[in-house]
């Protein structure tokens, strides 16, 4: 399986300038002093002034250009206040809302921890754009299959160290932490566990920071909290126990196929994956009730345990059990 | 953005014509047109290095190789101009001997 | 994304030798890769400046240099060379006398 | 704008030093402050290029200038000093005789 880093440092994103707009003919800009950084422009720009960083580089893709702004500036634009680039090193290599795992049919969800790179992943950086990653904080280092940035592919810790210790390196990775390569694909066909335990404290706290460090409120009695999961949620957790036939890939096609297809299941939306529970692995399948709650939830987690009564020994589940978050909150208690 | 057509249709004309650094097939390229520079300038300590050369270093070695000209020009001529005519008065004396 | 697994590599490989303006602690560096060139175009009026010095200038002086050496060397050669011949004939012929 | 005037001051100071590209009445400038360099800088089979010059080549002109000068000066110093000398010799014998 493999992740894509979302986020990229280029001159043509809105998000990277302090005003949400890219800059126009005659806008001064600024980049941070202090802040490496690697950014990628594409299109032309006219500029009355910039500051840039006193490490970084500016690449200039093909008929990309940047010149000094005519005596008549654009009009519709208002260069008032320089324009400045944003932080670089925002971008937490833990924050899940970083990450993409490409396509995931609808109605499938990752848990918080599990939408960081997992230990078998293969780590993507997008190859024409520029991007910049702080690893880290957290006291263990993070492990991945491999690592593909600026064209190469690093599988070897070796290469890996030599990369980031390079100036292009430099350019894209920073931070206390320590990122490893070369860890086993996942060649189990019940699935792995994603590795990230121990990271969650770290994993929540990026995803929680726009939130102010808080998970929203619950809106049900007794929530549920998943494995992975940073804030409790309202709908089922079945968890499951399984001989060596199991297939996750096969049931995962299955509840999708066979129970979230009908009508009264569209509203759910269902992660699967292999988790640690009291030293114990299990098949972990959270079920969410994504707006409204209708105990949806709750009618397909009894589904699945008669599923797994029913075909139990041809699917490899040796047992089942379902645990359901409380009845809903009104609007005004 | 806005602005009628003809008006875009001006100002992209007038920025083309503004100096600028752009690429072309993978080559970095410094454009001016016009009347309008492109200008490198470094602090009083700084220097500007084209590849290992130090341009400010060339720059005087080019002053020095003028200057070394002119004096050259001032040694030779007149100086050869000068003797040859000696040379030639001996010539004569001698054969009046 | 289309283009045969050649024309892929063909790109990454361009991707990383793309021109770039970079900053190393404070230096400003203008760097292109393995083949590629930097190249300075001025219009009929538009200079490149480095520092004071008009680059454009500098080479010209440069060729007046040249120019000048080839003159220099036209002047000096065989002429001097004739002189010390043409003078040591009159040595000898005076002591001949 | 937020912080304190000390902070603003280090801001500023920091600025002073960031390197930076800016429009001068429509010329293009890159500037560095106090000791920082501008370096240009190609591959091994990169060029630098002003207009049809290839510079690299313009530097190694100004060598090969520097070297014919000093072998100009080696040329012409001190022969036509000796040859002078020779001649007033020459000269001096003559009216001896």
């Amino acid at each position: 399986a493999y992740k894509l880093w979302v986020p990229n440092t280029s001159f043509d994103t809105a998000s990277n300038w302090n005003q949400n707009r890219t800059p126009c003919a005659g806008d001064a800009v600024q980049f941070p002093a202090d802040k490496m950084v690697s950014v990628l422009v594409r299109d032309s720009h006219a500029i009355s002034d910039m500051l840039l960083p006193l490490d970084g580089e500016l690449v200039l893709a093909s008929g990309a250009a940047l010149s000094a702004a005519g005596g008549d500036s654009d009009p519709a634009c208002n260069p008032g206040a320089p324009l400045l680039f944003r932080n670089p090193d925002r971008f937490s290599w833990l924050d899940p809302h970083l990450w993409s795992s490409g396509t995931q049919a609808p109605g499938l969800f990752s848990v918080d921890a599990e939408r960081v790179p997992c230990s078998y992943d293969d780590v993507l950086f997008p190859r024409d754009g520029s991007f910049r990653v702080a690893l880290g904080p957290g006291p263990n280092p993070v492990h991945v299959r491999s690592v593909s940035a600026v064209g190469q592919t690093f599988s070897r810790d070796e290469d890996l160290t030599a990369f980031l210790a390079s100036r292009e390196g430099r350019l894209r990775f920073h931070g206390s932490g320590a990122l490893r390569v070369g860890s086993q694909a996942c060649t189990d066909a019940s699935g792995c566990v994603c590795g990230n335990a121990e990271m969650l404290p770290w994993i929540c706290a990026s995803l929680l920071q726009p939130l102010g460090g808080r998970c929203p409120q619950a809106a049900c009695q007794d929530p549920l909290l998943p494995q992975g999961q940073c804030c409790d949620l309202c709908g089922a957790i079945v968890s499951l126990t399984h001989d060596p036939t199991f297939d996750l890939e096969r049931y995962r096609a299955r509840l999708l196929d066979l129970f979230l297809k009908q009508p009264q299941y569209q509203g759910l939306q269902v992660a699967v994956s292999k988790v640690l529970r009291d030293a114990h692995t299990e098949i972990q399948v959270v079920l969410v009730e994504t707006e409204h709650a209708t105990g949806a939830a709750g009618q397909l987690g009894h589904a699945l345990l008669q599923d797994a009564v029913a075909q139990g020994s041809v699917l490899g589940i040796v047992s089942a059990t379902l645990r359901q978050s409380g009845k809903p909150m009104t609007a005004d208690s | 953005e806005t602005g009628t057509p003809e008006q875009k249709l001006q100002k992209r004309i007038a920025d083309l014509h503004q100096p600028r650094m752009t690429t072309e097939e993978g080559n970095l390229v410094f454009l001016t047109s016009s009347a309008q520079n492109i200008e490198f300038r470094t602090g009083s300590l700084g220097k500007i290095k084209l590849n290992d050369d130090d341009l400010g270093e060339c720059l005087h070695q080019i002053q020095r190789n003028k200057d070394d000209i002119i004096d050259l020009k001032r040694n030779t001529t007149g100086l050869p101009q000068n003797i040859l005519s000696q040379v030639h008065q001996l010539n004569s004396k001698l054969v009046d001997l």
